[in-house]
């Protein structure tokens, strides 16, 4: 999208929100923003309705903000507490159906090639753990099998937050949750394994603990898919209200498990690392 | 991914319906589909297969091979179909598909989920039989389950009508008014496997693409600035405002619906009538139409006045016209192949005297309907007045 | 005669729970009572409603409350930030109504407000229920509870007895509250502030009296 | 939810931990001439988070009663 | 898995219903769900988690923490939970689950396998909205697309008829002549969510458990001889037995549903009649029942004589019963949480002279019926003759 | 099953087919069956309408054969052409949707668990590629990650053989088929890899061309599958029907990919060994 | 007047492929004609059916053909095994009818049979139809051809010449015929039987004629 | 679909790949006394993988329809 689309025509100035013109006047569109200019241009993401201290909340703001070209981004979302902030982003999303996010995304993204043939259009989904590994599982490790050009994002809060914290296939072994009252039976479903066999060319476990590290991986992730194909970022975003924690414990919470069993890891294969240093990304 | 066939005269719906100069071919109505899609100037169609349709999305494959479709793959089910679809035409582009029977019922979240979001996406629907047990036989049960999902659904007799129904609903789809899924339903088996005489045009014209820029929804493509983008949006303002959002949206899809009629007008009438001031009326859809018109032969000479309406449109239902055709009719049979009788209760539902129905005959299992025994419901149902 | 009671706030307020203790109430004294939420999304700090229909006759109206008798603001955001489903905070109240609204302070209505309140003949009333969950039970999340003790104290809908009772079997944890979704996780972040329940049931207890009390003496 | 952040500009070095660590989008702005970070109450959720992580203990968390404090 | 609990005293569900003393307990539609679970004996209970479903499946899940429920776990989706809970039933032990709304669509394509299989399946849909747009607002849509997957569908009112229908539907699904699924109807939120007086009898008590001997088709259990075991099946040996075959299964189906009145009719009535010599008559069931009550009480005074028929099975639909209460009605008004207006559909089709009905007040996208709004139709809509 | 249970009434003898009669009298019902007994005893399928020549026919017979405890054994299938043949088996067995073979096993296995607490009967899966991997590939996983024990059997000849030679995601690279109509842009699925990556005990790849180790490979499946978690395998069954070959030509095809890319591969858990070692099988 | 035939054979054989070049023929000659198989499953060696109608007026009629005029059975196991989805061979036969087996010599019916065949004036004749492909085509896959043949010889239900061009456009390659599912693949092993479309054509051409010739002599 | 299977008693030594290898099931059986595999010729489909298969090319294809032939 050009910025002369985004620029309001001056006779309607008046009537938009304040906000809206923020976004153009001081927005990321068109120049690219680092993660060290948050807090210094108006950000993509207006006031959302998730709880005061998410993790999720904090993911999706960095991986937003962390996005190579929003003006020719659109992003894929699912049911979910994610879904409660899409609405509040100022770039074309897409919530349809529960689980189906990776379907819609290889639709659009290859709907768009034809549209565009010149111009790159940069398809994101972005959903919760139960979207991803659970009901959408099938669509989104088919939509990797097919090498669809597109970025998976799964906001790991290792429940169902939405519905009010039931178990998923991502929560840990032995957690007692919804519609698990006797603990979890089998440990976390190991997709970023599952996901270098079903061909992905990228793939990242970060914490959100770690700003730096989540805007970087989906930068590489981001930029990865427009040429080589599937990428895949997992990061985890543990969700203090289900958990019972109060709203400033949930970041320590995942600080803690990234020590332990959540550390960063990254699989790049030689193609998409042969690429990335080609756009000088080590 | 092609670039589609340049060397393609655009033309209209109208011209193609109507002006081009036509020839006949002997073929399925598997090809009808086929020759449809060939002219139709369509971007992505995404297949999975299943019998009766299969055939159909084969064919369609073919034209991608050659060319005429842009862009084509297999989806790993129907479910998934029907959701890379959904986000082909979110994304702006002119989308088909087809499945039918278990693969309907799979993928049926989507049908109010395409509607709602008012994507103009065609599908064909050679109907099947749904399990258990399982059967791969001809059963319009499908119908009466998507209904209400908001789609235009209408119901071809034969290849012919395929062919027709198809091409131009593309263009009643792809009105701004109008903007919602149109599902054209053909008979498996009876009308996809059954190779008979269609009048096609030539094929060196296809319709004119479709304009993203008519839909009254915007397009996921960022071309368009970001809309919606507030602190405080008012539909968390109230709980009438998010109530009404919801709501209003149903209705407008609904109101699309009925919008769509002018325009389906423009080439189809909603139904046939033939021996309108008949006392006694069949009503009937698809190939439960060809049934009857055998029996109606046969009744020739029986003393019986029996007149036939071939309903073509399914939804939105012309309740006006049928009441209209039924007026003075004093019996109504209604043949066809299903056990639920979708039809006959919608029509129970609409005139006024239901009555004068008698429901059935009804077939299901996959059997063809002999026309005898619809002779025979006439003969004697009616006349013990049933 | 039915009345109806409509309760706003933000998630994590606990709008829910004093419902349900509300109409624990009014059921246990043998009343006929209805309690309900709304349902929205439920996140801390975002908009929560819930509603309690109290009645000597037979209760048949499910939903949300549209014309209330009583409406209970937790949190002045609901009317000064508009964080709220319902908007303007008074909308469908009754005549003769009473507005409750957990304040330090007299919010400004504008002028338009104030006359269409006076048309109602609401009163409206300011309660410092944080404050006194604050002060009296040493938690800012018993707010709920005073707004509920304020409640009690301004309008006499449900007996004292009868809610401190209704009060205990919720926190006593003999019967489980079933709130949907996150409103029962956020619900029980509660318990976790006191190490021992007859502590938070001592609290509660404290504060539900201090607030009606504090309300009683405001009343006009 | 009664409370908000509040940054002590004395304390604060600049180094932007909490505007890259707390959840809500435009809540704590970077003042660039005088390289400090500054929160917007009206935004501020008053999760915590931001105070929790500042290495140099510049915020505190302050009842969101007193506007006037809080968002110049 | 656990063993159950092997200390409650195992009762008929006819002593269960009527004779069993009963306490007054203050309790949401999802707790009556609960109540009802404790006391069914019910061996595999599978969830998956949709508002406003979640909460009576947690609960479940605590029975079986407690042993209650012998066998629970959370499955991946809605389809492969149906198919879970299919796989149970054909083994040869009780089963229940519940979904709604998008969940319900999802799983569909197991509803008419369910009938088809003969399993006696007893599920709770806690009515939602579905999508475009999602809403998770009450609206009673699914109930109209499950019309004709075979299930018996019973609508409840209030938590007490949620937990009264759950437990006789055990026996009524159970029985040799029945031996199909039952679907229990409770409007979300408005029935799962509301607390409310029911009344249920002492936890030292549970429904005889499911008897697999009197299963009408063979479990999967390799505990009976392998049938159908020939070189040469007659199924396969003319067109007209293989059709027959699978037209009849689904005749016998439809059958088992009729024969379920019986059963179904010691334990409730098809509909309940309030001043059934009124000239106007409300019909509605669920919730819009009680909006309907309210309306009569509106009405008290008014000079309009106004009756109500309160339906409580959906399918077998009870026709006779409705043409009779309805034989001298001169309005009729349908109230409906959804747009569709399924209900008034299956009584337009039912009854003579249906002109009669005003069909509405519909509302949908989760506001609750103002009782005010169907006084205004009746006051309005029916006098103007609409 | 007790034996006694098979027996036949006398009175009712005559009016039985001579198939049943032949099965109870000389069937592997009660003692075990090697796969060098077949030609010699009533084997559990009559005859069935698959092709002549069908490589899948082939491999089901002799996985039948396998069993260790038939009459304690119900088969769970999917539609495809296998179904056709489940029809004439003479076991208890499931045909209810095209790929939830695995859902509707994990709930059978589950309730047998709970109607017969001191007897193990064993759930077998047996379903084409395109219900294992495509359609299904959500319950398949899941009922991994879950530990459902059960045994599942991929037949995979490659592409969807029922509805008349359709590209699969097991179909190679390249294959031009229906719904591929320029060739399959994608490798065959790695399943094997990912059925380790999601908790298999026992993974084998096995040929339909070696009959043994079909019939071995089947045998240590369902054993490991009572005790220590779920099982797959995964044979394959090239058809010569949709391959246009000649119906002699199919075995040989099958033997040419197992001496190319389908050689025979075991994968089996420690648990897994130790459990089959305890039982005698190495 | 409709003439209504009904093939029935076991997959493989090319029943679907004899009734599209029988209806093409009448099509091609100005007749109306419609052709469809039967929706079983299409195995090899299953049975397998299939229909054609030719009318001189409009055919509307669908599926199956329960009444027809000739019966065309392409292999005896049809009528000895019980290969059949339709039993008896001869059901729905209308009177004065043609039944054409292909078998190496005749088979004997029941004495039922037979005086159910009488009754119905049938006229049957057995034409060994794999033997002349086999001897005059070299294929045995060209035997549906061959019954075309002698069904022209005994019926005359469309010309030789359309017959003729029917078939070399079916294998001609010009047209696909669109079979759905396995029939597309079964049908397509015959082709691979011949390195070139034109001894295929040639070969066909011959055994259309022999069978013609053969069966023609055999008309009572 | 025109042929079934013949095994040649002489040439055949009774190593049942045949057997193992059919995938019509019964279809051939093994002569226990003789030490012989016999087509059973009515469950032949005449695909002839039993022919390939055979390491001492007992086994021949044969015109069905001779059954007298096949089948003793
Ligand atoms: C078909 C269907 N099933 C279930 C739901 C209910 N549902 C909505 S969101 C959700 C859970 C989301 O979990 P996850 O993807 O992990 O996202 P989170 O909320 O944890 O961020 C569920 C079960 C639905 N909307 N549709
Ligand atoms: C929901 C649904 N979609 C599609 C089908 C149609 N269908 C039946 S079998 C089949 C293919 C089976 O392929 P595979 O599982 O590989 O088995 P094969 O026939 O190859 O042995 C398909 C697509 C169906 N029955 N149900
Ligand atoms: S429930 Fe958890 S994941 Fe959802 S918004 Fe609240 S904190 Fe975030
Ligand atoms: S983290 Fe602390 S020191 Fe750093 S910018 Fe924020 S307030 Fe200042
Ligand atoms: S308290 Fe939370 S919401 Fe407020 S500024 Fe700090 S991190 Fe952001
Ligand atoms: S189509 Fe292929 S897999 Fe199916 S039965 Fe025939 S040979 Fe076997
Ligand atoms: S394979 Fe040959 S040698 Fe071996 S048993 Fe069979 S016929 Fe005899
Ligand atoms: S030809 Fe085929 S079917 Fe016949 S015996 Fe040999 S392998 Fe078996
Ligand atoms: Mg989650
Ligand atoms: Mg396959």
């Amino acid at each position: 999208m050009s910025m002369t689309i985004l620029k309001p025509n001056p006779n309607f100035v008046d009537v938009l929100p304040q906000e809206y013109k923020d976004l153009i006047d001081n927005g990321p569109f068109g120049g690219e923003k680092v993660l060290a200019d948050l807090g210094t241009f108006k950000e993509l993401i207006e006031e959302h309705p998730l709880c005061a201290g998410c993790n999720l909340a904090l993911a999706f703001r960095l991986m937003i903000a962390a996005l190579p070209a929003p003006e020719d981004t659109v992003v894929v979302g699912s049911t979910g507490c994610s879904s409660l902030a899409f609405t509040q982003l100022a770039l074309h999303n897409v919530h349809s159906l529960f689980g189906n996010q990776n379907a819609i995304a290889a639709g659009l993204k290859r709907a768009l090639s034809i549209r565009f043939p010149d111009k790159t259009k940069d398809v994101v989904v972005m959903a919760g753990d139960g979207a991803t590994a659970d009901i959408g599982l099938e669509m989104t490790l088919h939509s990797w099998f097919r090498g669809e050009k597109i970025t998976t994002v799964m906001f790991d809060n290792e429940l169902y937050a939405n519905t009010g914290g039931q178990e998923s296939g991502m929560s840990q072994e032995g957690s007692v949750l919804h519609m698990a009252p006797t603990g979890k039976k089998f440990g976390k479903i190991d997709l970023p394994d599952i996901a270098k066999a079903a061909g992905c060319a990228y793939v990242a476990v970060v914490s959100v603990s770690r700003p730096r590290i989540v805007a970087t991986s989906l930068k590489k992730a981001v930029l990865v898919a427009r040429e080589i194909g599937p990428t895949y970022i997992q990061v985890h975003t543990p969700c203090p209200t289900n958990l019972k924690l109060k709203a400033s414990e949930g970041i320590g919470a995942a600080d803690k498990r990234r020590k332990t069993d959540y550390a960063f890891v990254e699989h790049t294969t030689d193609a998409a690392s042969e690429y990335l240093s080609a756009q000088g990304i080590r | 991914m092609s670039t589609g066939k340049p060397s393609l005269r655009e033309v209209s719906a109208e011209y193609m319906l109507f002006e081009a100069k036509r020839d006949e071919v002997f073929i399925t109505g598997s090809e009808a589909v086929r020759e449809a899609v060939r002219r139709a100037n369509i971007d992505v169609a995404i297949a999975y297969p299943i019998t009766p349709q299969s055939e159909s999305m084969h064919l369609v494959g073919e034209l991608f091979a050659e060319g005429y479709v842009k862009e084509y793959f297999r989806g790993e089910n129907e479910f998934a179909v029907m959701s890379q679809v959904a986000g082909a035409a979110m994304a702006g582009v002119r989308t088909f598909t087809a499945t039918c029977g278990p693969g309907t019922l799979r993928a049926f979240e989507n049908f109010p989920m395409w509607s709602g979001a008012r994507l103009p996406i065609v599908i064909a629907f050679p109907t099947r039989a749904v399990n258990t047990p399982l059967s791969i036989q001809p059963d319009t049960i499908e119908m009466g389950f998507l209904l209400e999902t908001g789609m235009i659904m209408l119901h071809a007799e034969n290849a012919q009508d395929v062919y027709d129904m198809l091409l131009f609903s593309f263009d009643v789809a792809e009105q701004t008014s109008v903007h919602i899924p149109i599902g054209v339903f053909l008979d498996g088996f009876f009308v996809t496997h059954t190779r008979q005489k269609v009048r096609v045009v030539s094929e060196d014209v296809k319709l004119a693409p479709y304009n993203p820029g008519l839909s009254p929804v915007p397009h996921i493509d960022m071309e368009t600035p970001p809309f919606r983008y507030m602190k405080d949006p008012f539909v968390l303002k109230s709980n009438f405002i998010s109530y009404a959002a919801h709501a209003s949206w149903q209705q407008e899809v609904a109101a699309a619906a009925v919008r769509a009629r002018t325009h389906l007008r423009k080439f189809t009438k909603d139904l046939e009538h033939e021996n309108p001031t008949a006392p006694i009326q069949i009503v009937a859809s698809g190939t439960a139409v060809s049934q009857s018109r055998v029996a109606l032969r046969l009744l020739k000479g029986s003393g019986l006045d029996v007149g036939l309406v071939k309903l073509k449109t399914i939804r939105p239902f012309p309740s006006k016209e049928i009441k209209a055709a039924l007026k003075d009719a004093r019996s109504i049979v209604i043949p066809e192949f299903n056990r639920a009788g979708w039809l006959a209760k919608e029509i129970a539902a609409t005139i006024p005297n239901n009555d004068r129905i008698v429901p059935g005959p009804r077939v299901y299992g996959g059997m063809t309907m002999p026309p005898e025994v619809i002779v025979d419901v006439i003969k004697n149902g009616t006349l013990i007045g049933v | 005669m039915e009345t109806a009671i409509r309760m706003s706030g933000l998630g994590g307020q606990g709008v829910v729970t004093a419902a349900h203790i509300l109409g624990s109430a009014a059921n246990m004294e043998g009343q006929n009572a209805t309690v309900n939420p709304f349902f929205g999304a439920e996140k801390r700090l975002a908009p929560a409603e819930s509603y309690v229909r109290i009645s000597d006759t037979a209760i048949y109206d499910v939903g949300e409350v549209v014309y209330p008798n009583i409406i209970a603001i937790f949190h002045s955001d609901v009317i000064t930030q508009g964080k709220s489903y319902t908007m303007p905070f008074f909308s469908g109240l009754r005549e003769d109504g009473v507005i409750i609204v957990n304040s330090d302070r007299d919010l400004a209505f504008t002028a338009d407000e104030t006359a269409r309140l006076k048309d109602l003949n609401a009163k409206v009333y300011f309660v410092d229920a944080t404050e006194i969950a604050r002060t009296v039970g040493k938690v800012e999340l018993a707010a709920n509870i005073a707004m509920l003790g304020a409640l009690q104290g301004l309008t006499g809908i449900v007996s004292v007895e009868a809610l401190h009772e209704a009060c205990r079997e919720r926190f006593g944890g003999k019967v489980k509250m079933i709130a949907s979704g996150t409103t029962g996780a956020l619900d029980d972040a509660i318990r976790k502030q006191f190490d021992k329940v007859e502590r938070l049931m001592a609290a509660n207890s404290a504060v539900l009296d201090a607030a009606r009390e504090k309300a009683a003496s405001l009343k006009t | 939810m009664y409370l908000v952040s509040l940054i002590d500009e004395d304390k604060c070095v600049g180094c932007r931990m909490c505007i890259q660590i707390c959840p809500e989008p435009n809540a704590i702005v970077y003042l660039k001439a005088k390289k400090k970070a500054r929160v917007v109450a009206i935004r501020c959720k008053g999760c915590g988070i931001c105070e929790v992580s500042c290495p140099k203990k510049a915020i505190v968390m302050v009842l969101q009663k007193q506007p006037a404090e809080v968002s110049t």
